[in-house]
């Protein structure tokens, strides 16, 4: 085992003479981008070479949510070739390993990384390959091109620190509450969401046990989209409320059975075999609207205009060992 | 850079739903059997619940997401661990009691609300009124109450499940 | 049979209020865009409804293709779900059928259409839908937004006709050269290629037929991305140089073979199962190479800078008859 | 409304391949036989040709495309049917020469070029000179010579499969 200072050594190419960015590898993986694309290239176990090409604005998207969500719970598919799954202390990094075809035919890699290894280089290449001008979090219609040369960086953007509640949001010490004053202005989607605080009316001493704020107006402040943040917590169980827009940029695969309500507005779901990528279901979602996502699926949304959605999640530190062992059910509930 | 290409920026209109109007989506399978999705809607379950029903329309191990039905005075509840009630639908008050340790549940890891067993005892903490989108924190060994006065609401509380529970999936969920 | 004006009839919605698009339906098909995305709905043969989601740059820019080229040869898949057969008097429309696991869930609709009521249809909700920052012929660096709501046309730009020479271009009565003059400037990407003519020194009375042409500069004033022009004719045999940029807008399913011969830059190939889907093989191409695609494949390019590829189709009118009865090979030689 | 986020125009370099420096990409197989993707590179092809070797690199029933080292002069060709001579590397002169009744194809329907038998004789109809990117008309009936100079070139014909044309699929094409 390596040290944590060479695990985090990223290998990376001095920037092209002409397109400006650098080429990035990681154990066998070479990554390169250019105006449009990102090409991912790896050998077969026989040797041979293979490639795989994403478009440079789609790459971007799914990395953003793969480095702020450090991997995760499961499977972040980029697409239905390239993408990691998260151990937890490691995340195996594939191509093709979860499409069935490429499974098939054995020209699939999959290889593990300590997590400070691949964090170090997705971060780095996260970094080299966003220009100024694209805001990998913003909805499509919030922010510039992905494509050209290399141009500037915009680093403060990729490297916004997920919003995690211990307890409850506005709570004394916890997460604050989202402001104008604290760079949250509303959204345009949500101009029309009250912003009026609960009454709150406790009595002397209880200032901080009676409680309440207002989560749709926290949620119209949202500076980002498809990535989750805690607002309330108890015990392990998470709510990860989120606000979404256009189409989520990774097929995510968990390794727990997920569940999603939906608070305002609409989303519709495409779900797949996790391991395979092939079609199981829609999920068409409207505002009242719970669902499960079952362990086995990989699901991708897509949200017309930007909406409200409540992800809720179990963090139970257990379940990872429970998952392992088989004993987690991969669908929500019996009837 | 935005590369909008409206010249005056766009009214938009948040959709919410309600009891009295909501759209119900629904699973499309393709290849997999639609109760594996759960698939159930607030509004309508509070549209054919008893008042505070605790309906589970969300289960993960021992957690649980409840929907409510908020008409008339709820019992009084208390529970060993927090509890945090997301109105979807309504106007709801919430009233607090620090519960005397007499009456909190005596087993500190005992999941889910229980019926505080005659008048909560103990000091007023206060109250707190909620409208749609107020998420207000029950904290643990506390004795709350729900009150709702006009058209009756809907509550989404986040909390364990107990022996308060119900679950009726086959009620509620899409199963063909 | 009905009557060709009856054909050509469009079934369309008023423009929704919000939005200002119109819903469009043909055969049981319904086609709805919002902001980001295009909605097709139909209704499984057991009567439950099913839909499918599309961005709608994705959609508009593989509806202009379909629409420009009559249909083409065979399958237009939009994406792995939607698109359309051409039977040259009549054009199958479908959604599922060509995805292996819909199709074997038999969730799948395909509808024959005659190709008047079908193009049609396709031609009004292309106009409808397409805003006046939008040109879906063009590559994404060069052209604004697809979202947002209804904002203008871009009619011109859509209704461009395909360039088919009859012989060859340049000749007198033939498909013209282009030039500044014609509104055809050189383009970005190739202000290096050379813009002379051949020397030509015909005796006289000889003038058209000592003839020859600059393609290459011919090529690097096309105005659109993959969208093959004749150039040249030799019985049915067709040279279709086309200029690619980033993604080709289709998955194209051949029913013959059809040949690649890369001329300038590189293009990488994704190949599939033209019935199921499923990935077979991934083509490489750079200057100087040709490949064949097997008549059993579909195929998407993806092309990092602006290319010229040309495109070689035998439009043998025997041909559509030798497929149908099986006599036409699906792979390009035996060796 | 271009989406473009650079001040000023980029300079692009297209990359032109040659008898002296090509790149040759590849077929990299999923789930297939590369053999069915026939995959060469006509700058490959012309580097072990004979001068003005036909190999037919394309081909689709009747139809082929034929890639030609163009070096020194060529013999004179006729042809029943059109034909075009893509340049892709070098400068080739075409001389055309409008061929008497007894020297062209006597089956009109012939595929492919044949060789003039002797000197062609009839009117000179000119020449050209065509370089890299150039496409010239073989009109039917016509005796044509290629003449290359100076570094040899590479032609790229557009015709029909005739009895001057040569496979070799095995040689040129990447079998695994
Ligand atoms: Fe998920
Ligand atoms: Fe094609």
């Amino acid at each position: 085992m390596n040290a944590p200072a060479e695990l985090a050594k990223v290998i990376a190419s001095q920037p092209d003479a002409t397109l400006g960015y650098k080429d990035f590898s990681l154990g066998s993986f070479s990554f390169h981008r250019d105006e449009y694309f990102v090409h991912i290239g790896w050998k077969t176990r026989d040797g041979r070479p293979m490639s795989h090409t994403m478009d440079a604005g789609s790459y971007l998207r799914a990395l953003m949510r793969d480095v702020a969500w450090g991997f995760f719970y499961g499977w972040v598919n980029f697409d239905d070739v390239f993408g990691t799954v998260n151990h937890y202390e490691s995340v195996d990094l594939y191509a093709g390993s979860f499409n069935g075809t490429m499974k098939d035919a054995g020209i699939d890699l999959l290889e593990n990384f300590p997590t400070a290894q691949i964090r170090a280089t997705f971060e780095a290449m996260l970094d080299d390959w966003t220009n100024e001008s694209f805001d990998p979090f913003a909805a499509p219609q919030e922010t510039g091109s992905p494509y050209g040369r290399k141009n500037g960086n915009n680093t403060a953007k990729i490297t916004r620190a997920r919003e995690l509640a211990k307890r409850c949001v506005g709570l004394k010490g916890d997460l604050d509450l989202r402001s104008d004053e604290r760079g949250a202005p509303v959204n345009r989607a949500f101009a029309d969401v009250p912003q009026g605080q609960p009454e709150l009316h406790p009595e002397p001493g209880f200032e901080n046990e009676v409680h309440a704020f207002n989560l749709f107006g926290f949620l119209s402040r949202s500076q980002v989209t498809w990535n989750p943040s805690f607002t309330s917590v108890v015990k392990h169980s998470y709510m990860c409320p989120t606000t979404e827009e256009h189409i989520l940029p990774i097929i995510h695969g968990n390794d727990r059975v997920e569940w999603f309500f939906q608070m305002t507005d609409e989303i519709h779901w495409d779900c797949g075999d996790k391991n395979t990528g092939r079609p199981m279901a829609r999920v068409i979602m409207k505002a009242g609207d719970m669902a499960a996502m079952p362990a086995y699926c990989r699901h991708q949304g897509f949200s017309p205009k930007r909406s409200m959605l409540l992800v809720w999640e179990n963090g139970s530190p257990s379940l990872v060992y429970e998952i392992q062992k088989g004993e987690s059910p991969e669908i929500p509930v019996q009837f | 850079m935005p590369a909008t290409t409206s010249a005056t920026p766009a009214a938009y209109k948040t959709r919410f739903g309600s009891l009295k109007h909501f759209e119900k989506g629904h699973v499309e399978p393709i290849d997999d059997d639609v109760r594996h999705y759960a698939f159930s809607n607030c509004f309508e379950i509070a549209s054919i619940s008893k008042p505070y029903e605790k309906v589970v329309f969300g289960q993960n191990q021992i957690y649980v997401l409840e929907t409510l039905r908020a008409e008339g005075a709820s019992p009084w509840y208390t529970c060993a661990h927090d509890e945090f009630a997301l109105v979807m639908d309504g106007d709801v008050e919430v009233h607090l009691v620090q519960l005397d340790a007499s009456q909190t549940v005596a087993d500190k890891d005992k999941n889910g609300a229980v019926l505080v067993k005659g008048e909560p005892k103990g000091r007023k903490m206060g109250w707190m009124k909620l409208s749609r989108g107020h998420q207000g924190l029950l904290p643990k060994n506390t004795a709350y109450q729900f009150r709702n006065a006009g058209e009756p609401g809907v509550i989404v509380l986040q909390s364990c499940k107990g022996e308060l529970s119900v679950e009726k999936w086959a009620d509620i969920c899409q199963s063909h």
